[in-house]
């Protein structure tokens, strides 16, 4: 499969307070996930989690173009489009330790945390399960003229999912405002994506009727500027889109998955983690643009260690739902 | 279709259908319908003609042969302010919305702790003997009764049909909706009034003494006949319709089992793992120290439907069989 | 939807018994789908069936294409593709009629005819529904070096199943021997293809690393050159592809479907029919290259009429299954 | 894999698996192997670990993430020629299989009149209490069990998953076979010489004379937990394992409860118009006159399966729920 395109351009400097919001963001989903890998090894957490680290500029790029009324789909690997989107630690957390006072009572636990207050529809345990969901909040969002643009976030994984193809193909003849967003981060499980991937990603959507862009998953402010064209291109009526971010995750599929030589080298992932990080890279460009000093990031970086370490003891804390709950909610 | 107010109106399924579709869309304009060929053509069966005409191509929407796709699409517009009602043509492709339905439109409330919802309808067709062949004469409604957070409806009138659809698309669930493919064109009273039908009330069709026949859907008609020739034979049957089987109206068929002591379960599902097990189950439970014989279960033949029609036709259950049945059950044979 | 390329090329002259040949399957399968339109409207056919009438040169150029031991898949609209992969016409109407002496022993009928015989895995009333088993055979083939090619007809209506872009993904992969013919008759049922069909068919082959060409379908030496190219390519181990066919059907969806002007017009049907029948034309081109005269077609029409007719009429007299053969066959 | 020849031998349910596997190909060329990460990776579970290496990437392929299209291949190279073992990963992603496995694989072999047939296995898991939540916690295995033309295998042990995987390669029908996720690490007795266990024979795997507890899968272990508890009651139970419950050794489970006179299914799927309704059923008309009580269902309770660890322990049958049903059906509560 012939490597996919990027916008090489380098974006044109965003709003100063933007920058260090995006920085922030990007920080905060780093160390949640550091945490979450912490309760894993503590044997705190009850069953596994896929972490977003590495791949933290796509979500908040992507999410910093979005407004809160905006939909998203999120999926497996979900947690840092959650938090992109406005959801807050101590409640993720709860949901991860399946406390009750998580944002689905811990009946759905890390693959499955939806928040109606951020427009968070749901992540989504099926590879590519929720790529119709979107598809349909961007229909609501036309027939209803709520001027909302909904945002499908999927793995590359998702590709080989025949209703993938299915949605975009009615997304285009409806010209609903949703914008498909494929995580290439190179691995589905523990195969890379060319043994998985036949012809080419971009084409894909071009050949349904979507608009198409690459881009670099690793630059936050070109998936922000990417973003802002799709997401406002599909809130003008002028129909869907598919956006491939080209990122990488750092840890394993899965917080058991350590072991990873099999399937990839530590050096592929040396270089990913020192030439491409979207923290360090981001961090290193606000500093250059005098929009911030190392002592303002360090400060940042501060406050969201105390603010991470506070949500995870109030979720340590939290108590379990009582088991009557069990057969609640199974009908509205 | 013809509108007059007269309380003895007769209309065919098809119309009732329609109708209560129609009632719905002008009550509320967040009612939608999607599915192939339900605009201009109204369906292959002609159930939704008119509908177009009346609320436009913006409210009944034509998709690409796309099942899963548009299945998956209306649980998303369910979950955000539009309550679709999605058209499966044939039951048979239920084979391909099984993980919208179940893995998604199912799970949602649960899922999300009770804070989304998905107040959509899928309305699809079941039943054989249409010379269609094995994958168009499925009734495969087992599958989703068997899966918590759906509800699964089964009118065998155009009554009920009507009555119960009104009430599917005001539920903030997502319901199974199986019409009977060979009862389109039959004819009933449908009241012009409003009406709603409640789910989890079984119609007891027709009183009796000796023996409880429980029918679905397509079979309804078959016990009703079949007690006609019953009562020749001098057997009392009581003829029982759930019309929804979840929620499951229980306590009507277990009573009128323990008032008979005998129970035949006929569906036209198949007959192995399916509704017949699962209601047959619930009577010998239930009416346990009544019964005097053995519950007997009748459903299609463990077979592919065949094509040709002396084969089809002894697949599914008659009038004939089931009377066979009951008289061998009440030692009248 | 931009209108799909074809290649507007005249093929070269076909050897002079090939032409024959060819015109002859065209005329046999139009003659036998009349039959099917008279067993209906006389009620002699239990069901409803779908006719190939119009697409003649589809089946007949593809197929004479493939060696008898190649597989094909076929769909609800299949007699065609039966008749010529080089199925029998008498156990054919038997199957169409129920019979014990059909091709299915009377258990499939129009929808399900299938001949291990000729290569013929089945025709499918699931749009789409081969798809996947025309894939596994091309696996087959490869893995056991057979040298075998496997034909998956598909009407354009499955371009909205997603498992066609599945198993298009999987078949690059594996450089599998399989060639995706799309037979767009422009029509799915009673929708123009146009309403459910975004982007462009052949970009949709090209996106998944297939081989792609469109086709005059009306023109079998068009049909027969493409997918000798593209059956040979496959042959040669160099991978799947994707052969659109343009092409209509002059009748309705299914022998039912008798009013058809809320979504066709008489005109559109006229102007196919008389401008560009298959047969029609590739009598007219007999007969300038001076390889037949009209004389010699006619007395193929005959042979063909009375070959129609008397199978037939070996259906017609043919006898049920009887009632035991019901749960035979339900197991190996 | 460990292959040393003793017959005392040990291995897990998972190198059972693997080597029942391992055997087939060698022994037969036609027999491959796809699925997701099935290569290298060996699954998720490591079921497969190894295969590659000595068959090579020509017979054990991965796939991409198309469960639909995998399994559609996999009916294709059954009916030409191979005999594929087509992996999904979770049971709950039959949802995306079941238009390939119901509307084809299942009726090819009748649909052509008995001339094309499907010699495939579909290996998949069931079994909730991993911590997997609603969509990775199914036991879907009343859906095949319901559709004519399929078997489907449940083995409860490494040595009956080793000789029922045997069976099923070498069946011409399409086979489902069930694995508990959670036994895959488990350990039990599997000779090094070839044995094979034919389909429709259920085993005894405790005799008793109180009651009788037909499981299957993951739920075998629970009723013998529970058996033992029964024996400290001073109830003696029998304990049946159907092992495949298409074909189903009704023989074998209804003279047991005529001998017994009280029955409880235990099944890891949902209670509700599944496997417990059928096999109750099954006894319930079979042993009829035998039955002191009511057959008791216990499947797994109907609702999506919990994350939370406290809810999701109390949606499955354990040995103590299982206890102190049978104490009550006894009247010993
Ligand atoms: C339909 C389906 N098939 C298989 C799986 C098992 N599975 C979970 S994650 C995963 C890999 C997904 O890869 P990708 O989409 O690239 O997402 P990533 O994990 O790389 O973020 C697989 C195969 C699943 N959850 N759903
Ligand atoms: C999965 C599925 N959905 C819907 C149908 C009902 N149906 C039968 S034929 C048809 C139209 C098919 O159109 P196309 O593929 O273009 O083939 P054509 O009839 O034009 O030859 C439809 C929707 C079906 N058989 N299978
Ligand atoms: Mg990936
Ligand atoms: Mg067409």
């Amino acid at each position: 499969m012939k490597a996919v395109e990027v916008s090489a351009k380098r974006e044109a400097a965003v709003p100063a307070e933007l920058a260090i919001r995006m920085y922030r963001q990007m920080v905060r989903i780093r160390l949640f996930e550091e945490q979450v890998n912490e309760l894993y090894t503590r044997a705190l957490m009850p069953g596994l989690a896929h972490l977003y680290i590495g791949e933290e500029a796509v979500a908040v790029g992507i999410c910093e173009a979005l407004k809160n009324t905006d939909y998203i789909t999120s999926t497996h690997r979900g947690h840092g489009h959650c938090l992109a989107k406005g959801a807050m630690p101590d409640r993720m957390f709860a949901e991860l330790l399946g406390k009750e006072a998580g944002y689905c009572r811990g009946k759905g636990g890390s693959m499955h945390i939806a928040d109606p207050a951020t427009g968070n529809l749901g992540a989504n345990a099926i590879v590519g399960g929720s790529t119709g969901i979107a598809t349909g909040a961007a229909l609501t969002a036309k027939r209803l003229k709520t001027d909302q643009v909904s945002v499908c976030f999927f793995g590359e994984g998702a590709l080989g999912q025949g209703v993938l193809y299915e949605v975009m193909n009615l997304a285009a003849l409806f010209k609903l405002p949703v914008v498909y967003v494929c995580e290439n981060n190179l691995y589905t499980e523990y195969t890379h994506f060319t043994e998985t991937t036949a012809g080419d990603i971009l084409t894909r959507g071009t050949a349904f009727g979507l608009q198409v862009e690459g881009v670099d998953g690793q630059d936050v402010r070109a998936v922000h500027a990417a973003a802002q064209r799709l997401v406002n291109r599909a809130r003008r009526g002028e129909g869907p889109a598919l956006l491939l971010c080209n990122t990488y995750r750092y840890t394993g599929h899965h917080v058991g998955d350590i072991n990873r030589e099999y399937y990839r080298s530590k050096q592929e992932e040396q270089e990913w983690k020192t030439k491409r990080d979207p923290i360090k890279n981001m961090g290193e460009w606000l500093i250059l643009q005098k929009i911030a000093d190392p002592a303002a990031l360090q400060k940042i970086e501060g406050e969201v260690r105390d603010e991470m370490k506070a949500a995870v003891e109030f979720a340590i804390a939290a108590p379990y739902p009582s088991p009557e709950e069990v057969d609640q909610d199974v009908y509205a | 279709m013809p509108e007059t107010a007269t309380s003895q109106r007769e209309l065919t399924f098809a119309q009732a259908i329609r109708e209560g579709l129609a009632e719905e869309m002008r009550r509320d304009p967040r009612v939608c319908i999607f599915g192939e060929d339900v605009a201009e053509a109204g369906t292959p069966f002609k159930v939704l003609s008119g509908l177009v005409e009346e609320f436009g191509a913006e409210r009944v929407l034509d998709t690409p042969i796309s099942e899963q796709g548009f299945t998956g699409m209306g649980v998303g517009a369910a979950m955000t302010g539009l309550r679709p009602v999605v058209d499966i043509m044939f039951g048979d492709f239920l084979t391909l919305t099984m993980d919208q339905l179940v893995n998604q439109a199912a799970k949602v409330h649960y899922m999300s702790g009770g804070t989304w919802k998905v107040p959509m309808v899928l309305r699809t067709t079941l039943g054989a003997t249409r010379r269609s062949a094995a994958q168009h004469s499925q009734s495969l409604h087992a599958w989703v009764c068997h899966v918590p957070g759906l509800k699964v409806v089964m009118p065998s009138t155009p009554y009920d049909a009507k009555g119960l659809l009104k009430t599917a698309i005001r539920d903030d669930n997502p319901v199974i909706f199986f019409e009977d493919k060979m009862m389109y064109r039959q004819k009933g009273v449908v009241p012009a009034e409003e009406y709603m039908i409640p789910f989890g009330v079984a119609e007891v069709k027709r009183e009796g003494e000796d023996i409880t026949l429980v029918a679905t859907s397509s079979m309804v008609e078959v016990a009703l006949g079949a007690a006609k020739l019953l009562a020749g034979a001098g057997i009392s049957a009581e003829v029982i319709d759930p019309r929804t089987l979840w929620p499951l109206d229980e306590k009507t068929i277990v009573n009128s089992a323990k008032k008979t002591s005998r129970a035949i379960v006929i569906d036209e599902g198949y007959g192995r793992f399916g509704v017949t097990g699962e209601i047959a189950s619930v009577i010998a439970e239930g009416a346990f120290f009544n019964m005097e014989a053995p519950v007997k279960r009748m459903g299609a033949m463990h077979v592919p439907i065949p094509f040709s029609p002396p084969l089809e036709d002894i697949t599914v259950p008659t009038e004939q069989t089931v009377f066979d049945a009951a008289r061998k059950l009440c030692g009248k044979a």
